[in-house]
């Protein structure tokens, strides 16, 4: 791999985002992901290949580190940042044929209920996944979940809930959304929760780690 | 506003369990923090909705509820009790039922102080339903006049103790949290959170001398235990779990500075800062809350604790009989370890113990270490402003660790050892003014909360 | 036939938690009674059937339940443990069931070994199916060939310590027990329980002399903690349980005068008396078995344990995880206590504590007291056949309970003294000779038991 | 009242047998149940009279004891005992029309389970409170009690289980039950049991205390 693409590796790896960021401490003063990725196309490295042998390999290796313990979710969302200033670069390559994403996934906490934090973990491992999540926020009635599904008609849906009191709402909402769409795959999870109660209320599935939810959601497409 | 200028217990051997400079006498001639540690019984109700319809069904849950841990209770001849009664959403969404419910578990604490004389208290604690809205409006709005509205039904109903988990602050703490932002974690904590306090437990204390009820405290369980929780489960560094415990103690002492006396909430582990620095009596958690939560804390929570607490089991059976009963048990035999220990000079070899036991595994544990805890407490109440006083505990806790490190006393993985750094360079970044800290919070997270709602 | 003729522990202040005269090694490198109390993590399933349909499930939970305990044994970095897989009736009426689970489970265990380098132990607890008979056959037919197969295919599934519950004699010992009959209880636990201890006692050592395993031990569970439960429950006289407990003890202590070397069974609290007696290490639970039974001796019962235990939980969600995934945080807090307790000589301060704490509310708990522990180990040791040991178990309790009376340390409801009276009257009523007993349970349970399965 | 009968109420209520038996320690040596029933007999006192204003007085005096906590199960089993010795005495007077019992009660632990402590004295308060039980013991098959009821088929029935993996027997059980009888009652108990669970399975309820249990009983006929 070119010396430059291995560099803008690390940028997104560890999360540098431009020369004025002081973070990671041992690479202050130094290009971040911005001026790099500028640079990688001044040089005529392909979009594609900016992308995929460079960008990506960054996201995934701190992923992997993540899965290790060996990272944590600031790692993570710092990275996202770094990525995220490399890709206002390459947006206009891909102007027409954006970058494929999996599919659509609805994801939001029931009604009733404001706990967030398990949610937005997920949320963000999905959109890492290459999907393309549509956040509901919290205290989301089961109508607001249908209705999103109209105008996302092939979307999964995830719900959250870490009350017992909630709990049930994921029951009245996974009704809800099976009456009109019987075909929707509906997913749930939160510290309460269990397979067993997944069953019960008639949900397609609990999974309590969302980095397995979402190899099984690779893998069931 | 009472101000806190020098520490109450500045002697680490005297930040000790069952002991408080200043008891609080309240409920059923219940007396704590002068002598003896009392368990805090805690529970909910098991997977159910709560609706109109329901509402029945859920009194009857808290009937035999009580019915089980005051049959317990008695059996165990424990020395005096409170039960806390810890709303769910609905409970202060319409705060009748809050208050309904108040009353049902009152009548059962006086029926059972009348018959076996063991003095008990009930704390309720209301739910903050400040934060449904976004960005929180805090001091204005419906949210937060249910919230008030449901203090003062809960007074009158027959609650004891007022009690609250607030969230000013919350939305801006979270968002920092996740991206590990230390600086954004000071300023939302000591300048957002530490205002909200104010203007909050102002209102409390106000309700509170209307019906003669005690104003126990707040916890900053949606801030540093929501930190204990994803470090605990590999998401944050456990270090910064640990400086996030520090920082919430200024803003959980802004409850105390407009009028809390204690004893404070179960969940707020940092009571025992606040115990050093007010002389109030606290709550604590630990093992016994392995039902609620899983914790780096289990022995060393009960240190300097005046009541012991499993937070929260839903009511459902296990094979002794149901869960609050069972936790009621476990509860009533760590207190009558704890009460012995007292009772025959032993309680600070315990107390030892118990805190040399978890050190040596956790620096989340590390930071509640008497020494370390007297030194955090020193240096908040040096300090003028809330931001000041929570850059001093974060500094503070920091260099603790740092310490401890070079001294072997723990250890720490090579990647909680790069965030060391990283925590380092933030600390020395630091904006000097709550101004600039203001402005920081609003370049960053300007789109999550609204200067209003502090007053700012 | 190994005899126990003086005490091994004659220092009371020997008989101390994590340390015994012969400590037992096995499993994956695990000493236990050599100077730390290691967890014995125990669960059971959910409401649910055992059939040849649901075993798939059924073993779904114990993968789940072990992968929730180990993940939790590692973040608290816990020195040592044991699990305990418990048998129901299906999983010996099939005994390949039971030897399919106890090879899933040691399957984990030897994993976690070789991840963590934490020692550990496969403790099988085979079902004593002999009871479904009327009167139970006990030596021989289908039920006792099923049982002693449940111990041979499991200890060749890898099961490391073998024990059970057994039921020789209770047929005889629920009936008198219900009538407070004190002399049908000690002829039906000194005669009958003694006698089928022997028999079944022989049969599990050359098992497990077989396959190398370790002869944990046996329990009293449905003989004294019946009793115990009754009287927790109002229905028997606490005086009649606690003498009932040390009455099961020469019983229990049989296990070892055939083969047993510990750790012996959690459940049995004579455990104590056994560990002055024989030396060795011990199985025990208190407080922390509060999700599968209440007692009054949930501290006290630490006091000599060598390994601490729950007892048992079924696998359902608390709000923290797992049921069984929070008691085994509870244990290796409690564990961590202990250790730092031993590590830094102050084990003795603290089991005094827990003694003490218990021993002022409750006669159940005077009962092992160490003092106590050891009078009892000594009349026992003293006589040479089961019924005497037996009586002379019983006349020790019930003279400690009367001195404590009289020293008014503990104290007794009116309704407890009366029995006391009878209880005296009971003892001196007793018939001297073992044939003069034996027709005392003809004459007055004879429809209820075979002689015959006693060999007699 | 009658000297002669309020002595003989104490006997039953101490459970002093007859002149022979060594308990209560301080009635050593006096006369018992036995023997003073057959004196009152001799003195004409009718028998509805020694029944009911002397042996039920002692009874529920001793059952009253046990409810407070101040008499146990040993002592009612006692008492009962004394009572047998006297009914004795009483039964000729008694031939055609004996005591009226309350009804049938079919009783057992369920198929799978041994435990029979709790059903034993679920058993003897029935008994005590006037029911004519039919104990069907432990490890009882849907089958057998659907048998019975067929000999008894006025009877409630309860049934006992103190294992989570016994438990599901209890719907068996009540299944079988109702399919042949949708009109027979159905009672629960047992320690990991609730009332939920009773309802969950179609059961008539759930008791945790005996007594309340036979309350409840004889206000529903
Ligand atoms: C942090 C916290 C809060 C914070 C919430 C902050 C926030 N923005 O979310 C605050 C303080 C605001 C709060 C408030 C309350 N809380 Co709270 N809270 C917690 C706590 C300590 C941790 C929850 C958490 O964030 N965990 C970390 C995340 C990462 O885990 P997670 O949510 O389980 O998510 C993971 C998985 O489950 C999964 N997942 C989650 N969702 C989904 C969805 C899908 C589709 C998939 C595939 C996977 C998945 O992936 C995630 C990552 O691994 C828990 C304790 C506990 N034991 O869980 C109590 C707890 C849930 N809360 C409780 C209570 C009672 C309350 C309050 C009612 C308290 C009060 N009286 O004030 C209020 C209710 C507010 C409301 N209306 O909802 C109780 C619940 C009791 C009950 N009856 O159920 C708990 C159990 C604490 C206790 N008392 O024991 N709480
Ligand atoms: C004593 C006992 C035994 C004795 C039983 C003696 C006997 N003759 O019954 C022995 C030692 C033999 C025994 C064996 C076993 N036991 Co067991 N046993 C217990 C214990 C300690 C007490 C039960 C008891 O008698 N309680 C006292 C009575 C009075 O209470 P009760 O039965 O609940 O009854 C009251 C009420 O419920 C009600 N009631 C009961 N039935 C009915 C019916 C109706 C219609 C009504 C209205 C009311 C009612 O009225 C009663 C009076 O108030 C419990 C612990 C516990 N927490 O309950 C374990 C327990 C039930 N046993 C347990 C286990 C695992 C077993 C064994 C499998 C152990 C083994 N591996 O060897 C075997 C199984 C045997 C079998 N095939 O059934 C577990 C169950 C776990 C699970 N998964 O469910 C428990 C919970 C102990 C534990 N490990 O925690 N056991």
């Amino acid at each position: 791999m070119n010396e430059l693409l291995e560099q803008l590796a690390i940028c997104i790896e560890r999360g540098k985002v431009n020369l004025q960021s002081p973070f990671p401490v041992d690479l202050k003063g130094q290009e971040g992901a911005d001026e790099l990725t500028k640079r990688a196309i001044e040089n005529s490295i392909p979009a594609e290949v900016i992308l995929n042998e460079s960008l990506m390999v960054g996201m995934q290796k701190v992923g992997d580190k993540f899965e290790e313990g060996k990272a944590f979710i600031p790692d993570m969302l710092i990275a996202a940042k770094a990525m995220n200033a490399a890709m206002v670069h390459l947006k206009p390559f891909f102007e027409s044929g954006e970058v494929e994403l999996k599919g659509d996934f609805i994801i939001g906490t029931v009604a009733g209920d404001l706990h967030d934090i398990g949610k937005n973990i997920v949320r963000m491992v999905l959109t890492g996944g290459g999907w393309n999540v549509i956040d509901l926020g919290t205290d989301v009635k089961a109508e607001k979940f249908v209705a999103t599904l109209k105008e996302y008609p092939n979307a999964f849906i995830g719900m959250s809930a870490l009350l017992t009191t909630t709990m049930m709402q994921m029951e009245v909402t996974t009704k809800a959304i099976k009456e009109v769409s019987p075909a929707t795959k509906v997913f749930v999870g939160g510290a309460p929760l269990s397979q067993e109660f997944s069953d019960r209320i008639g949900a397609d599935g609990y999974f309590p780690d969302p980095n397995k939810f979402v190899k099984y959601l690779s893998q069931a497409i | 506003m009472k101000k806190f200028t020098k520490i109450a217990i500045s002697n680490e051997e005297d930040l000790i369990m069952g002991k408080s400079l200043f008891p609080v006498t309240c409920g059923n001639n219940l007396t704590i923090g002068a002598g003896k540690v009392y368990p805090e019984i805690n529970f909910t109700l098991p997977t159910m909705m709560i609706t109109k319809e329901t509402i029945p069904e859920v009194k009857k849950h808290y009937s035999e509820i009580m019915d089980n841990i005051l049959n317990r209770s008695k059996i165990l001849n424990i020395p005096g009790l409170v039960v806390e009664f810890e709303q769910l959403p609905p409970m202060t969404d319409v705060p009748e039922w809050g208050a309904e419910i108040t009353e049902l578990i009152k009548k059962e604490l006086d029926k059972f102080y009348v018959e076996t004389g063991i003095p008990n208290a009930l704390r309720v604690t209301v739910l903050d339903l400040r934060d449904a809205d976004h960005p929180p409006l805090l001091r204005t709005g419906i949210a937060s006049e249910k919230t008030i509205s449901g203090f003062e039904l809960c007074a009158q109903a027959g609650a004891d103790i007022l009690s609250i988990e607030s969230v000013g602050g919350k939305e801006v703490h979270d968002q920092a949290l996740m991206y590990g932002d230390l600086h954004g974690i000071a300023a939302s904590l000591g300048i957002l959170s530490y205002r909200d306090m104010g203007w909050l437990w102002d209102n409390i204390t106000s309700i509170a001398k209307k019906y003669g009820c005690i104003t126990g405290g707040d916890t900053a369980c949606g801030f540093s235990n929501t930190a204990m929780q994803l470090a605990g489960q590999g998401m944050l560094p456990n270090i910064l779990a640990a400086i996030d415990r520090a920082a919430s103690a200024p803003r959980s002492l802004a409850a105390f500075e407009h009028g809390a006396i204690g004893p404070s909430k179960d969940c707020a582990y940092e009571g025992p800062i606040i115990k050093a620095i007010t002389g109030y009596p606290i709550s604590m958690e630990g093992k016994s809350s392995c039902c609620a939560h899983f914790s780096p804390l289990g022995n060393i929570a009960a240190a300097a604790a005046d009541l012991w607490s499993n937070e929260s089991v839903q009511n459902i059976r296990l094979l002794s009989g149901t869960a609050p009963e069972a936790f009621m048990e476990l509860l009533a035999y760590d207190c009558r370890l704890f009460n012995k220990a007292i009772e025959s000079n032993n309680a600070l070899e315990l107390r030892n113990l118990m805190v040399e036991s978890d050190v040596e595994h956790s620096v989340e544990a590390l930071i509640l270490e008497p020494n370390v805890v007297i030194e955090i407490a020193k240096a908040i109440v040096n300090k003028e402003s809330g931001y000041e006083k929570t850059k001093a505990a974060i500094e503070t806790a920091y260099n603790s660790i740092d310490v401890s490190l070079s001294n072997n006393k723990i250890s720490l993985s090579n990647t909680e050892i790069e965030w060391m750094k990283k925590i380092e360079e933030e600390i020395s970044a630091f904006s000097k003014t709550e101004e600039e800290a203001v402005e920081y919070l609003e370049m960053m997270y300007g789109t999550f909360f609204s200067s209003q709602a502090y007053g700012l």
